[in-house]
């Protein structure tokens, strides 16, 4: 086996210090927003809807930044960000369906 | 497609994922066995249900009948025969044994004494009350 | 062939091919037994032949992993064997005891063969596939240990490919796990869980790095696609069994006394069962696509694809027709589940066997290839045998939505003799496409003895 | 299916590059899936038992959730650090980004166990409710794949102290941090499904 070596890439890939602590603080952020919802013991469908979108939007940001998707294939963006979306597609549906 | 794919990788994910699952089913054996006293009717499963137990096997019941739904699919499923037929029923059954009757599906004739027939009896007992989940869905198993 | 130590592989795949044969003539007499109920009643009960039946197809396929291991390890290690003579005095031992086994099922009384066998000592008998009396199963562990001894000697010896680690792994794992067939507790459900330690991690476990070796060896050989592009792909494809199969064990522990979330695990994890099938089926087609020379030997191909496909249908879609709890409470125990058994077997164990011996055959009897004759005949036995599956697995499906719809879905259930029936065109049907199928065996049979000019000389 | 590259034949500056080797990427692809569908097995349940799902939803510590929540997602913060500083060939600084990853790791598994604890004195089994359940499945699937998580990590640290990743060669160190990041993907709709949506 020849020995496989990653192609060259630029340090852009993993992006910045800078970027991943902006968007570490921002995620720690989304977490005290849901954390607080939480504590008011609000509900309803809007709510749900919040709770659906910041957990979408921190997935998106392990994604595409930690895991490094956004300099990745489609295909492996695709995938894994369409996984995010069709998993918040059921749990909405059933929580649609609890409603009813 | 850009990226990397090695086989010591692949190899080190083989090992390190079996051994995971492996582990994780181990924990929910433990759990298993835990929790088995509150379902598997052991109360009923004295001497007599355990040499039941040993008749059945030694007799090959299981090539023809299933018991909880497992077995042979030739003839019918005796898990809760003792609700269905009763203790009389199953004694007289077995020693009517085989019906002859020509063309139907034979049963052989396994010569129990009265004791063997009270011990299997005591066997599907056991088996009628342990907790299936509700299985079968209805008395015909 | 290219080391002599591997020439005693021949006797295994012989031995393998016989028993098969006593396999399907007993399948067929328990086919008719379902029809017509009395046949060959007193002589063969039922019972017994089901035994003979499944007992035939265990041994045999292990007589074809031994065959295949003793084979392709030579090759994989680059080194003969360290003792062919243990792995011949090991093949008359398994030969004779199996056939003992099977005298013993069919001369003398089950429950007089456990008295005279030790059963009184150490009760193991009379559980489904486990029917071996005692001395049969310690003969079992003996010659499999023999085999493994001698295995793994030859492969730490030699060259340590990843088809033969996989391979040793599986082999190990069959080893340690049928352990499991000498305990058995007096409780029914403890009995049954651990049961399937042995038959669930043999068939939808261990066996499948067996046969996901097997598989990759076929492949690297007949298609020269780099080995190290096939050895990734099957350590891919073993982590997803392993990593689906463990835990689906749990669609087994639905309704014999084990907690409720198991209907939960289970069917999770068993419905990604198909995963690894699948990945095995675009696997086999992909390499196939991308080979490097054209091999002789067609037939070899077509069963090592045929493999993947058979073992996807089988095992993987008509497993998951019936592995979510919810279906399977209707349809645990019906002819549903003989369905899927066939032809999940037939799939992925027979037909991988088949793959190897079609394989290496040849090359043990000093050709690279067969004529083209027997080749033809070969895979007219091919077609023969998977579409009389087919139908056999189609026609016991029929028979199982019947089956469930009458004696458990309805509001007016039948009994199961009043069903069993209303089934008898299926059991019909079924028997028909089992007599194709043994066709389709004779064919096979005799492609071995085919004579033609066009031999293909062996390269090595 | 291959995917290796001739050296002869450099990719373009901006080519997309998947980070972390495919056979990692394959099965956590299988892993998501079986959470997925454990996830959307619980939210169907929930909906024919919502009172029931409701109410002892309530009884768990939405604190130990969203702590948990914050860890795990530091821990992921310090992984990316580390990766970076390899990419620099900052050996000891990136050393020192993932050791303090498993220390947020190992502070997860504590106050799960914390959590545990108060559950087992409280008599919730698997076998107690349907919310327990899944409560504990989801939840100690998910714990067991941070115990794993750590000791990749544990590898990756050892590695790293020893200079073994380089820029360019980067395989084992992104493969690792690709698994963490999973980990840390699915807690983030574990944690609102289970602890607070209701």
């Amino acid at each position: 086996m020849q020995k496989q070596t990653t192609p060259d890439h630029g340090p852009q890939t993993h992006g910045t210090p800078r970027r991943a602590t902006f968007q570490w603080i921002a995620l720690i952020l989304a977490t005290l927003a849901t954390w607080l919802v939480g504590q008011t013991g609000a509900t309803g469908t809007a709510i749900v809807g919040l709770l659906a979108v910041i957990s979408i939007w921190k997935g998106s940001v392990i994604i595409l930044d930690f895991m490094a998707l956004r300099h990745g294939p489609l295909l492996w963006r695709a995938l894994i960000l369409g996984w995010m979306a069709l998993v918040w597609a059921v749990i909405g549906i059933a929580y649609w369906k609890a409603l009813a | 497609m850009s990226g990397v794919f090695t086989k010591a990788m692949a190899r080190n994910i083989f090992y390190g994922g079996s051994v995971f699952f492996f582990l994780l089913f181990l924990a929910l054996t433990f759990d298993t066995e835990r929790e088995l006293p509150n379902r598997d009717n052991r109360a009923e499963l004295t001497e007599s249900a355990k040499a039941g137990k040993h008749i059945w096997e030694t007799r090959n019941c299981i090539g023809c009948h299933t018991l909880l739904g497992e077995g042979a699919y030739f003839a019918p499923e005796l898990g809760n025969v003792y609700e269905r037929r009763g203790p009389e029923f199953i004694k007289a059954w077995i020693q009517a044994q085989p019906t002859g009757a020509p063309g139907r599906r034979q049963m052989p004739q396994f010569h129990l004494t009265d004791e063997e027939l009270d011990e299997l009896v005591a066997f599907f007992k056991y088996t009628n009350g342990i907790n299936t989940a509700n299985w079968p869905p209805n008395i015909e198993g | 062939m290219q080391y002599k130590s591997q020439a005693v592989a021949m006797p295994y795949f012989i031995a393998a091919i016989g028993l098969f044969v006593g396999q399907i003539i007993f399948g067929l007499i328990m086919g008719l037994q379902y029809i017509i109920g009395d046949f060959l009643f007193p002589a063969i009960p039922f019972n017994i032949a089901r035994m003979v039946h499944t007992n035939l197809l265990i041994v045999w396929l292990l007589f074809g992993f031994m065959g295949a291991a003793y084979y392709m390890v030579p090759e994989e290690a680059e080194t003969e064997l360290a003792s062919p003579k243990l792995a011949l005095g090991l093949f008359w031992i398994f030969l004779v005891a199996g056939a003992l086994t099977i005298v013993g099922y069919l001369l003398v009384p089950y429950e007089t063969l456990a008295e005279m066998t030790g059963n009184n000592i150490l009760a193991t008998m009379g559980r489904e596939f486990l029917e071996q009396p005692l001395i049969t199963k310690v003969g079992i562990v003996v010659v499999v240990l023999g085999f493994l001894f001698n295995i793994s000697l030859t492969v730490l010896k030699g060259r340590k490919t990843a088809v033969s680690m996989v391979l040793l792994l599986g082999l190990w794992g069959l080893a340690i796990f049928f352990l499991f067939s000498f305990y058995n507790p007096d409780n029914l459900v403890r009995d049954k869980f651990y049961w399937w330690w042995v038959v669930h991690l043999w068939v939808e476990g261990v066996w499948e790095l067996i046969m996901a070796a097997l598989l990759a060896f076929v492949l690297i050989k007949v298609t020269g696609v780099d080995r190290e592009v096939i050895e990734k792909w099957l350590y891919v494809i073993i982590t997803l069994a392993l990593v689906t199969g463990i835990i689906g064990t749990g669609h087994h522990y639905f309704w014999i006394g084990a907690p409720e979330y198991w209907q939960w695990w289970g069917s999770i994890f068993s419905a990604l069962e198909p995963l690894p099938f699948f990945a095995m089926t675009v696997f086999a087609f992909n390499m196939v696509n991308r080979r490097r020379r054209e091999h002789p030997n067609k037939a070899a191909v077509l069963w090592a694809l045929g493999t993947g496909v058979m073992a996807f249908l089988g095992a993987g879609v008509w497993g998951f027709l019936h592995t979510l709890a919810p279906v399977n409470y209707f349809t645990h125990g019906s002819q549903i589940t003989a369905a899927h058994g066939h032809m999940a077997f037939y799939g992925a164990y027979v037909m991988v066997v088949l793959t190897i011996i079609s394989y290496a055959m040849p090359i043990l009897r000093g050709r690279a290839a067969n004529p083209e004759r027997a080749q033809v005949l070969e895979m007219w036995a091919f077609w023969l045998m998977t579409v009389g599956m087919v139908f056999i697995t189609l026609f016991l499906t029929a028979a199982g939505i019947l089956q469930v719809w009458l004696q458990r879905v309805s509001d007016t259930p039948m009994s199961y003799m009043a069903t069993q029936d209303q089934l008898m065109l299926f059991y019909w049907m079924r028997e028909w496409a089992g007599v194709m199928f043994f066709v389709g065996l004779l064919c096979y049979l005799v492609s071995f003895f085919v004579k033609g000019g066009t031999a293909t000389p062996a390269r090595a | 299916m291959n995917t290796t590259h001739s050296p002869a034949a450099p990719q373009p500056a901006h080519a997309p590059r998947l980070a972390g080797d495919l056979a990692i990427w394959i099965f956590i692809l299988a892993e998501l899936l079986a959470f997925g569908v454990f996830f959307a097995a619980y939210a169907f349940t929930r909906a024919s038992n919502v009172a029931l799902f409701d109410a002892e939803q309530l009884a768990l510590s939405r604190n130990a959730g969203a702590l948990n929540t914050v860890l795990l997602l530091t821990a992921g913060y310090f992984v990316v650090r580390a990766v970076q500083a390899a990419e620099h060939a900052a050996d000891r600084i990136a050393g020192h980004w993932l050791a303090a990853a498993i220390a947020c790791g190992t502070g997860f598994l504590a106050v799960k166990m914390f959590e545990y604890a108060h559950a087992f004195q409280a008599d919730i089994s698997l076998s107690s409710s349907p919310f327990h359940m899944f409560y504990l499945s989801l939840t100690f699937f998910h714990f067991m794949h941070v115990i794993l998580g750590l000791v990749i990590l544990i590898a990756l640290w050892k590695n790293v102290r020893a200079g073994r990743y380089r820029l360019g060669d980067m395989n084992g160190l992104e493969t690792g941090a690709a698994y963490w990041h999973m980990v840390d993907l699915v807690w983030l709709v574990l944690f609102p499904l289970v602890y607070v949506i209701h």
